[in-house]
């Protein structure tokens, strides 16, 4: 995947510019940068769920699996449902290799509902393992997990990586993995930037 | 030079502060000269006594009630297809004045229908689509107020004004299928000649007609002027913001 | 596709899935209009074509909010959005899951309300065929408002707002179904109308719903 | 003043709701077109003032 001169705005403000990297098989990208930076916005960016102010975005479509803050988890289903139906929607039918990968299986009949945070965000990773998708955009992926369970995302993520998988994450914790970090502060937005911006026909 | 050059809000705004005096003077002269030969100039109807003054007040708000929904329509398409700003927001200015039209139409369509049907209301089919028309004014201008990101509620609302002209046409298809009704027909065919209106009563008629749709225009240009100003603001202060 | 149909009629038949909710709501409604109107029968024979059309849309209309709301709120709409399904086709999915779990019990249950409030007997099967063919258009111009209010904070009145003026074709062809059907006369008319208007809405209107919800969710 | 006849009350309160309605809209409109282009005034100042 490619990433060029892209430009993205929250709000209808601009809040990155140029961002240019490009991410290989194989390979994991960690993003950095304080709080309102646009790491969540240059995510969203990627995964599709929003569109760029300007640049490229080449060998994205279709091939990104995005996980964020919401792990579109269904209460009232099982963990089993949920998983499965992540499933079906991407065209896969094996879900043992992601409940055993995240520990899940003892927990595979439980209503999601009843699951606690650290054990629903597990979930919500182990549905990455099931779409079968070859970029992996997380945000936040270790929110609320413990000392275990982000290994057993490590483990996950190295496997995926291993396989040629590729993985753009925002993340502040040393998941033991080798990755290429990126800091995106140096990209920030200039004050007076237009960048095609919704409002900037009103200057 | 093309029309197209104001559609940037800003130039739109430098026009519009020149033809706005003219505007509103022409609509001022057209609304209050029909009227006012229309309430003080004209005779009686043999048939329907005073209550024929009403008609230059119903007929042309009922006209630009219809009119300026098309132009919500005309503008709503050309901000999807060719996103001009200036043409979201004049949509958005023209709604209220719609609505009051709408409201006036329905109004005065109450007052005449009393002594002439003897009720305040009926099902009657027009009385029925003017009706409905309000509801659709409501509820455009209510997702106007509701969303809260600009560019999304102009493409919100464009979709809705579109979906919602087909279906207010289907409603008024609906509504004839549903109850023939005692409204007369529509009093001036241009195109025809052949009007069912007398001449006296035509001419105020006329410039009426024209005076609401010459106020109408200058609400509309204002209003706009007051949504580009808005936004103008805001875009200014989101940069203010930013910068420090 | 199949998974998102399994997944959302499971949901709704599941506790607090809120299945019911627009029946209960349906027999409440026609229960008090005895109450409101007087207890004669011929009244009750007269209008009762025209409550249970309106109780039946009223029903439907209650459970839109749902259609989208839990979806964004839980993250699946975002995520159904990255996944390789058309958003148009999966909108039109979950209105038709909408439609079984909430416009068939309606139509199944509407000739014993009909029953209650003496609608003549030639008019039940009219009442059935007119529910039957109008309800599917009143849960996918329904997913169209939903589409149309998700992102909007407690959205529910103006969606009730903005879907009502869009149901007054589909009530007025159906309940005319309704009425002249049990009024012995013949009905074929309205119900072609209204079929046609049904197929109409829903080969377009998931269209319109995908399009406001890339729109509202940008 | 016309002789209006029976329908005096009829057509003289069409007449009123429908110029107070069209007032009321002219009246609204100016109002907010005034702040707005206060408000307007007041950031192009501001802005101009940080160059």
């Amino acid at each position: 995947m490619k990433v060029s001169d892209l430009s993205v705005a929250r709000g209808g403000v601009p809040v990155l510019s140029g961002v240019s990297f490009a991410l290989e098989a194989g390979e994991a990208l960690v993003l950095r940068g304080p709080n309102g930076a646009g790491k969540t916005t240059l995510l969203r960016c990627i995964a599709g769920l929003q569109a760029p102010l300007t640049g490229q975005i080449e060998g994205a479509e279709d091939r990104v699996a995005y996980a964020a803050h919401a792990d579109g988890l269904k209460s009232m289903l099982t963990v089993r449902e949920n998983l499965s139906f992540w499933a079906q929607v991407f065209g896969n039918v094996n879900i043992a290799q992601a409940l055993d990968g995240y520990a899940l299986r003892p927990l595979a009949d439980r209503l999601a509902g009843t699951l606690s945070a650290g054990q629903k965000r597990r979930l919500g990773l182990a549905r990455l393992l099931v779409t079968g998708r070859p970029i992996w955009v997380l945000d936040e992926p270790t929110v609320s997990l413990d000392a275990d369970a982000v290994a057993l995302f490590g483990s996950a993520l190295l496997g995926h990586l291993t396989a040629g998988g590729s993985a753009l994450m925002a993340t502040h914790i040393d998941l033991g993995v080798d990755a290429r970090v990126l800091d995106i502060s140096t990209y920030r937005a200039a004050p007076d930037a237009d960048l095609g911006a919704s409002d900037a026909a009103f200057l | 030079m093309s029309l197209w050059q104001y559609a940037n809000p800003v130039k739109f705004l430098a026009l519009s502060e020149r033809v706005q005096p003219v505007l509103w003077a022409l609509a001022a002269v057209f609304v209050s000269v029909g009227l006012l030969w229309g309430f003080f100039g004209t005779p009686d109807d043999a048939r329907q006594g005073s209550t024929v003054k009403i008609i230059y007040l119903h007929v042309p708000a009922a006209l630009m009630a219809i009119n300026a929904w098309f132009m919500m329509l005309v503008a709503s398409l050309i901000w999807l297809i060719r996103r001009h700003h200036v043409s979201a927001l004049a949509a958005k200015a023209a709604a209220p004045v719609g609505l009051v039209m709408t409201l006036i139409a329905l109004v005065t369509g109450a007052i005449w229908g009393q002594p002439m049907w003897g009720t305040w209301w009926a099902w009657d089919p027009r009385l029925t689509s003017f009706l409905i028309l309000f509801l659709f004014y409501l509820g455009y201008i209510a997702l106007w107020q509701a969303v809260e990101d600009p560019d999304t509620a102009a493409d919100l609302t464009s979709v809705l004004c579109l979906v919602g002209s087909v279906f207010a046409v289907l409603s008024r298809y609906a509504v004839q299928f549903w109850n023939q009704g005692l409204h007369q027909g529509t009093s001036i065919p241009v195109a025809t000649g052949n009007r069912s209106v007398a001449d006296v009563f035509f001419y105020p008629l006329v410039l009426a007609m024209i005076g609401f749709g010459l106020l109408f225009l200058a609400l509309v240009v204002y209003r706009t002027g007051t949504e580009i100003r808005l936004r103008r603001t805001a875009a200014l202060r989101a940069r203010m913001n930013r910068g420090a | 596709m199949k998974a998102l149909l399994l997944r959302d009629l499971r949901l709704a038949l599941r506790a607090g899935g809120g299945f019911g909710l627009g029946l209960a709501f349906f027999l409440t409604v026609t229960m008090l209009v005895p109450f409101s109107v007087g207890p004669e029968a011929t009244l009750l024979k007269a209008i009762a074509p025209g409550v249970l059309w309106l109780g039946a849309l009223l029903a439907c209309l209650l459970s839109l909010d749902r259609l989208l709301a839990l979806d964004l709120e839980d993250g699946s709409l975002e995520l159904l959005l990255t996944a390789p399904l058309p958003l148009e086709g999966a909108l039109a999915i979950k209105a038709l899951a909408h439609w079984l779990t909430t416009g068939l019990p309606l139509v199944l249950a509407a000739p014993f309300l009909g029953v209650m409030l003496q609608l003549a007997a030639p008019g039940h099967l009219w009442l059935l065929a007119s529910l039957a063919l109008g309800t599917p258009a009143l849960s996918v111009i329904g997913m169209f408002g939903a589409a149309l209010t998700v992102g909007i904070k407690r959205g529910g009145l103006l969606l009730s707002l903005l879907v009502l003026p869009l149901y007054i074709p589909t009530l007025i062809f159906g309940a005319e179904v309704a009425r002249r059907g049990s009024a012995g006369l013949d009905a074929s008319t309205p119900l072609l109308m209204l079929a046609g208007l049904t197929l109409a809405v829903v080969a377009l209107m998931p269209f319109a719903a995908a399009a406001v919800l890339r729109m509202g969710l940008r | 003043m016309p002789e209006l006849g029976k329908y005096a009350a009829e057509v003289l309160s069409a007449y009123g709701v429908s110029l107070l309605l069209l007032a009321a809209l002219v009246g609204l409109t100016l109002l907010r077109g005034r702040a707005a282009r206060r408000a307007l005034e007041e950031v192009e100042a501001e802005a101009g003032r940080r160059g």
